[in-house]
């Protein structure tokens, strides 16, 4: 619909997917996109799949439907290729952005763009899988600006955490695809 | 034969509850209802009050339920009980059901479904005599909608609703005594228990079971989650509510009160340390309100003693 | 949703068989690390099996046999009650 | 050799559920419900029927208590007003949607504020989206022969519902008329053995009931539940034909009063079309051509019956004894969906709250003057 | 020098409860309410509002406390959902019939059973007779704008009755969208301060209050209160425009979405009402003369400007987020009475129970295909 | 100046609660309102039940109150009063309030909307400490609809739902024990008191408003009506229960439990015999009855002796 | 309307105005005529005033409306002339039985049917005032037969009232006004 | 009930001012006997005026005077609790 791109996440209750939807849509909003962010519920407790959309447009967004064919996936959590269908629907020129060092089979014919989140993490000493995951999908998507992105996180993420990790889990992710 | 085979051998091969819910990863709740159903020996009616263990366990079209299991409500689990044990009543009595087939009803509710929203089915039900087992899995708060304050959450813990803050540093208020009220019913038999104490659980279940009328059974009952502990830790945890004297283990029966287990007396900080919720506590300004934990622990300790027939006979192996 | 059922095939109330029901597993919920036994120290005490969370211990008759990792979560309970350290968790 | 006795209504229902023997009865007092359950409480008590009285604490226990009872395998009746229906209406939804077969007289009463005892049918509507079956009584007669049809409506494996019984509080409860009741034996035949599908005591093959239901499934359950109450229209009708077998008395989903060449008609529910008929027979005597639509069952609503049997009027006013404030009273907005598109003028009005009074002059003031929105209200009187 | 931030709806108003920093909150914790009172009770707790929360035992109380605090004296809010407003019925009647301007938010969720956490209507609709003003949201901006207008409609003297701002379960309050929030001060003066006519607390004048009324009175004290909800109506309009003074926004009774010349409309509640704007846009490119009617107050309902909004349609639809098996759904009914004797063809749909999605595919079948009664049913598909 | 002067001093004139009601001839209830009003100095807001007070004194547009009175529902009034204490203290905070000015909230309620359908909304507001004085008017049975039981009404009492016939002798269980429910709440000030001992009830009036928290009231009053006695009889009805041990008089202030009037151990036939609720239970058949009430009531009392520091130091004149 | 006769009855909560009302009803119906019988509630208790009603016609009786506009008051309690309106409403032709020596100055003009059913109670020694006006009532509308009404009373009443006194007392209030 | 007030006239929500309210007198209750003291008799312990569910026993100041015979029910319940038995209920 007129220039609205949609962002599916996947990943593990737990896992930061939906402060990593969040967080796009705020540096995307300050940059004066409209956005809308929102999970997807249900019963399941940490450690169960859990999806989150991004919704981004060039003006205010007004439906409020689930996201049925995303233009752009993000896969979190490598296992959920077992389960989750992460390419279900995806759209005609879609791309998913995974975390992993290579395709996996499942997702063979797919356009996906690799990212090994999970080693650059550990490599920095770093939990924030998902703002390296985050860094590489603003690079893919082309917008936002780092520094927005970065502003934006450290923002969401407050005090509670050490603003400089969450800056390099960022830039990282977006170095590795840009 | 040890209990733990006899609790093995009663469920005949076949679990209760089985694994593929969605309850969270090192949740306590399965063990106290695996050592509650695997302790009866006759066949069971499951009445659940809606919370994380109904939540997780019944997403249609699935189940994770082996034995017959009923969820209505979350404040009713008691009088849904009620009411499957009179039909059981009358049926008996007209002769509709298999001669001698007795079926133990049993239900299992959070301390939300308990101590608050539940409370007033739960007195009824005990006024009215029904035979029937309460087992309330006392996790100290509404985990289910996302870790809110119930009357069963201790003082000074955080909550979403009770949270610690620049101007609060958790519930203000001590937590409502669950077993001295249901123990002011005058049923046959009430015990309060700790699901990781299985053996002394089991074998008050068995006791509860074999009342004439109601029994109630309180069974703290860790979530990782929400108290914020490593999963692998339930026991640990549990264990230091227990040897703190934050949670004695004791029984009435018939109005005789006694202590099934001789905790060490440890210090409150060693319950109070090992979860997230009461982190704020040990922040030096709060100094005075763990002093306040622990002689209220003290006191309810010496009261609960000073009702209890001789010194504890403990029921664990 | 094309493949779930309409309503007309649905079972009254949405009354529950737990045999025909569908089973999700939960294999996926671990995080890195499952549990392993030496079966050669176990003293078959149950104890794991009493503990887990997710019914995911297995037996014959009244003996451990090992782990259902289809279910088990790997939250390491099991491992943290073995009184004689047969179980750890070991990486995927 | 029909026993023809001088009862309330409450004490004539209490004798239908005498004749019925229900296994359990859990029960919370409230006026006007109050003879019910202690005429049968009393007829327990003296051996008259053996049925487990469970007195709960609430009416949010009582029907808690009666879907458990039910569900279980027993026969289960309740009965409540007012208030206690409003404190038990969480669970009245979830009795349907459970599919438990309870039958439940209700002597309608006002809801609060302010506090009042007597007749409205604002408890009613409280609980018209529940999925029950709800049938209003004229009189005691009727309420007897309901509670005695009920059990077989309710009971029947396309229905499997929830059935309630109203009946108008004081004007019926508490009116004492001349009831026919039916012989001991005839009821337990008409009635036959009580049965639910996944008896929860039936411990060998265990079912799920009650589970949580996401987006991908609550849907089609409320579907499920919504076609078994369009069912229970023409259940209602085949126990209806049995029962005037039985009895010769005739209770369908609504009755038509000298409605076939009708040009003004009304339409009304409970004991005020009683009222109404004695008016529409004074008008015919005048030559006017007023008749009224006497409605049973207000759920299931009989839309298209209704439609068809009004159509030809030219004037159809709809008497609600609840209001809907900043909206559209109940029957009104059925009785607006059922006539949309004909030609029908349609008007509503709103009587009765809290045990108003309607007299025959306000009735006829209806067919042959310009009512007002509030009938019998102080200061707004009919302009005949 | 509006704050624009990116929030849940649920968020945005515990933002406007911290802005109206009410005297007493008396709440009981219910998904998918719960991201409003912890959200809230994080800000008491860190000092940005000095309320006195209550953390009642049950739903049933927080409505009670709610009503006991707003008649002492002081400026109450609560919130609900679902399970918890079914259980709080009896008293939300109450609190209308006593007068006690209690703000509420809804997060919308289905009512059980099957128990089910996800948005519909159903637990508004339950409600609907009670007498409180109902208002729905479209978004999270709505929800914190109706918030922050709610108090002064609640506590105009010619209103004094409870108002619920409903927003859809999860849609609005747990998607994050950008949310402009009015100066802190702004509020403060728009709301001004709290009084009520008979605050119990003021012992010098002593008033008995929740009397018992019989027959004499009932009926007119109901319709003293169903002229204040009348009345609403008006009131909303004026705190309508003085909110847009202030915000630049408008959040009337009800929107006209390109209606003027529309010959095919659609009336719809809630979030979903975004969702059809879009697919009106769509059309109206293709030059299919579509239009929507956005109803917020559904309480008071704006009856005769929803008529005159309509009735050059050819053809209305109504998508009912609630259903009334073996009746009418509540929407629909409601349109039916409004425009009763139109030439407007009416039909009415029944959508999205328990969360099930309605995607623009579906909205455009309903404008432009053959509607079956329920949308988004598996099985049943619009024959587009 | 005696306590009863004083009494009258307090309502300045002003009875709280006027003639003109239409409760019964003889009917318990107003002495314990009038005895419990008129002790308290401050101004009090009154929170009524729905009961046999309220329906009674308030039929619009009429008021027997002279105090400002609020009347929600059944089963909510400690509910109520919790909105009303919370919004006092929220305006003095904001010094809304005239400064000092301290209102005493007193709920009224009967038994039923205490034991029964009440007791969540009061367990409740007893956990959460609200500041505020419940009176239960404990008349054991539900009387404004008719005299149906209450899970106050004792065991073997007729009532309309529990009617005594030829194959039932009332009330089959014993009566819900309110007051030890109440004291297992932990809150400052429990007592059980009687309608007509009048000075102990007023010593006990005092003390409980004068507790940092919620307080508790049980009182023991008469119902002509639905206990079947003449109306002039009120105190020796009353005297019958208190002096048989059927109902003691006691405290329990901050967990310390004390007797406060020695009865005389009468036989419980005494407080039996002088009502018709109880008249079959005189019948031969039923002799074993009176001695199972007789037990129950000597085993009760041996229980509550056990927990009272000293003996009875009497606050009767 | 046609051929209906309607009966209120005024005494106090307790004197047993209702069982009057419902015993006349029963009797009458059992003589093959509609009937209908209902008090009057309130939150009234134990010596309130209290109105009861009897409607009887020749066929069965459907209206659901109060009485207005009796053809028969029936006064069991004297002092009720002083506050409960006893005259309203009555028809044109009505009359009033009252429980009384003489007919009391408040129903001057008013046809009034005295009958000492106190004394004459007190001196049956029998507390059945309101069977001895329920009696005189017959005897005045001229229908039921006596016996009719005895057996209607008797079977009322029930094992718990020695059914001679009520016999007794039924024939004294007859006879009284025959 | 054409003397009662129209809806437009009642106060908000029925609140109901003491001051105004309309009272019922309730002698008529009264069984036949009605109370009467003996005040020569009478040490004004005021224990009847505590217990008289009618409020009917009037004082001045704190001193015993009489009987509000409007609202007295006639239960006997002053004469049963006077300690000097000057209270006796008689014939009206
Ligand atoms: C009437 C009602 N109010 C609120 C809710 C929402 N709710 C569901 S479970 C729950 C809390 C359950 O807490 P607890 O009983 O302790 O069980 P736990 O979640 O801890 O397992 C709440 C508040 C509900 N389902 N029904
Ligand atoms: C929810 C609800 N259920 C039932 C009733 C009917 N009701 C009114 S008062 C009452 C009993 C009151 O008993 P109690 O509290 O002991 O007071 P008493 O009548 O004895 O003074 C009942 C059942 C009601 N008003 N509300
Ligand atoms: S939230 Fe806590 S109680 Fe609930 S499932 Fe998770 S661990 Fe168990
Ligand atoms: S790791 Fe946890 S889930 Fe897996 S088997 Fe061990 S206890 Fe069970
Ligand atoms: S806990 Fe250890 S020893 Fe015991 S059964 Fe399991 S593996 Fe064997
Ligand atoms: S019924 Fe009993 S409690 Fe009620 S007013 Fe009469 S005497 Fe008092
Ligand atoms: S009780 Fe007797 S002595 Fe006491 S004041 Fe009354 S009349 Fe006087
Ligand atoms: S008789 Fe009763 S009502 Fe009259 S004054 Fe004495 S105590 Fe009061
Ligand atoms: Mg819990
Ligand atoms: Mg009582």
């Amino acid at each position: 619909m007129n220039g609205m791109t949609e962002i599916r996440w996947h990943a593990r209750a737990g896992q930061g997917a939906k402060t990593a939807a969040q967080i796009l849509a705020l540096a995307l909003l300050r940059a004066g996109r409209g956005v809308q962010a929102f999970p997807e519920y249900g019963p399941e407790r940490r450690g169960a799949p859990l999806r989150a959309f991004t919704r981004v447009a060039d003006r205010p967004i007004r439906r409020h439907d689930s996201v049925t064919d995303p233009d752009v996936v993000v896969v979190l959590e490598p296992s959920l290729v077992h389960e989750a269908g992460v390419a279900d629907g995806l759209a005609p020129e879609g791309f998913i952005v995974f975390n992993g060092e290579e395709t996996p089979p499942e997702l063979a014919g797919v356009d996906v763009r690799c990212i090994p989140a999970q080693r650059l993490a550990t490599t920095l000493g770093s939990a924030f899988v998902n703002m390296v995951m985050l860094g590489a999908v603003a690079a893919e998507l082309g917008e936002p600006p780092l520094a927005d992105l970065q502003e934006a996180a450290v923002e969401t993420l407050g005090r509670k955490v050490a603003a400089d990790d969450v800056r390099r889990a960022l830039s990282e992710g977006y170095a590795w695809l840009n | 034969m040890s209990r733990l085979k006899t609790i093995v051998r009663n469920q005949r091969g076949v679990q209760p509850l089985r694994g593929g819910h969605s309850l969270c990863q090192g949740c306590g709740i399965p063990m106290v209802v695996r050592t509650v159903l695997s302790t009866i020996r006759l066949p069971v009616v499951v009445v659940n009050a809606t919370g994380c263990l109904e939540v997780a366990t019944t997403r249609f079209p699935g189940t994770a339920w082996n034995v017959p299991w009923l969820h209505v409500a979350f404040e009713n689990a008691a009088a849904v009980a009620s009411g499957v044990e009179s039909a059981q009543r009358a049926l008996r009595r007209r002769h509709a059901l298999p001669a001698g087939q007795e079926v133990a009803v049993v239900v299992f509710a959070g301390d939300g479904g308990t101590y608050d929203i539940g409370l007033q089915a739960l007195s009824g039900a005990l006024e009215r005599g029904h035979r029937f087992l309460f087992v309330c899995y006392d996790n100290e708060a509404y985990m289910n909608p996302g870790v809110q304050r119930s009357g069963a959450t201790p003082f000074g813990a955080s909550t979403t609703t009770s949270p610690a803050g620049l101007e609060s540093f958790g519930k203000a208020q001590r937590r409502k005594d669950m077993t001295a009220i249901a123990i002011a019913h005058h049923v046959p038999y009430v015990a309060q228990a700790a699901s990781t104490h299985w053996h002394d659980l089991s074998v008050k279940v068995e006791r509860a079971v074999a009342a004439h009328g109601p029994a109630f059974l309180n069974v703290l009952t860790d979530c990782p989650v929400g108290w914020g502990h490593e999963p692998q830790l339930s026991r640990r945890v549990i264990d230091a509510a227990v040897e703190t004297c934050f949670w004695p283990l004791y029984e009435v029966v018939e109005g005789h009160y006694r202590l099934t287990y001789e905790p060490q007396h440890a210090p409150v900080d060693e319950w109070l340390c090992s979860q997230q919720r009461f982190a704020h506590l040990f922040r030096p300004e709060n100094a005075e309100l763990i002093r306040r934990i622990q002689e209220q622990v003290d006191s309810d300790w010496a009261a609960l003693v000073g009702r209890c027939d001789g010194t504890a006979r403990s029921t664990d192996p | 949703m094309a493949e779930l059922s309409t309503w007309e095939t649905l079972p009254v109330a949405g009354a529950v068989r737990p045999g025909g029901a569908p089973r999700t597993l939960t294999s996926g919920w671990r995080t890195g690390e499952k549990p392993a036994v030496d079966l050669s120290l176990c003293v078959n005490c149950l104890l794991c099996w009493l503990y887990c969370p997710d019914s995911a211990v297995e037996l014959s008759a009244e003996t451990f046999t090992g782990f259902d990792l289809d279910y088990c979560k790997g939250c390491g309970i099991c491992a943290d009650v073995c009184p004689v350290a047969a179980i750890t968790m070991v990486p995927e | 050799m029909s026993d023809i006795r001088l009862l309330t209504g409450g004490e004539a229902v209490a004798h239908a559920m005498r004749q019925v023997d229900p296994d359990v009865v859990p029960v919370y007092p409230i006026t006007p419900q109050t003879p019910i359950i202690q005429t049968f409480a009393k007829l327990v008590a003296d051996g008259q029927a053996s049925t487990e009285i469970v007195n709960v604490e609430s009416e949010h226990s009582a029907m808690s208590a009666a879907i458990g009872a039910a569900l279980a395998g027993g026969r289960t009746m309740t009965a409540t007003s007012s208030q206690g229906l409003a404190l038990m209406a969480e669970v009245v939804y979830i009795a349907a949607s459970m599919r438990a077969p309870i039958v439940m007289a209700l002597g309608n009463r006002a809801l609060s504020g302010p506090i009042n005892i007597h007749c409205d049918h604002s408890d009613s509507m409280l609980i018209r989206d529940s999925g029950v079956v709800q049938l209003f009584a004229e009189n005691a007669q009727e309420a007897y022969d309901l509670m005695v049809m009920a059990p077989r409506i309710a009971e029947d494996p396309r229905v499997l519902l929830p059935v309630l019984v109203c009946l108008d509080g004081f004007t019926i409860t508490h009116s004492a008329e001349p009831v026919s009741l039916l012989p001991d034996d005839d009821v337990t035949r008409f009635v036959g053995p009580y049965s639910v599908p996944n008896a929860v005591l039936d411990t060998t093959s265990p079912t799920t009931q009650g589970p949580f239901a996401m987006p991908d499934y609550y849907f089609e359950l409320r579907r499920q539940q919504a076609a078994a109450l369009e069912t229970a229209l023409d259940v209602l009708e085949e126990v209806a034909l049995d029962f005037e077998r039985l009895s010769g008395r005739r209770n369908g989903a609504f009755e038509s009063y000298r409605l076939e060449d009708a040009t003004r008609a009304l339409v009304a529910l409970g004991s005020t079309t009683g009222t109404i008929k004695d008016v529409v027979d004074e008008l015919r005597d005048e030559h006017e051509t007023a008749g009224l639509l006497k409605l049973v069952s207000f759920r299931p609503f009989p839309t298209a019956a209704v439609a068809a049997a009004l159509d030809e009027c030219a004037r159809v006013a709809v008497l609600d004894r609840a209001d809907s404030p900043g909206g559209t009273p109940p029957l009104h907005a059925e009785l607006a969906a059922a006539l949309y598109g004909s030609d029908v003028e349609l008007t509503g009005h709103v009587y009765g709250l809290g045990g108003r009074d309607l007299h025959p002059s306000d009735v006829r003031a209806v067919f042959t003057g310009t009512p007002t929105p509030y009938l019998g209200l102080r200061g707004e009187r009919c302009l005949a």
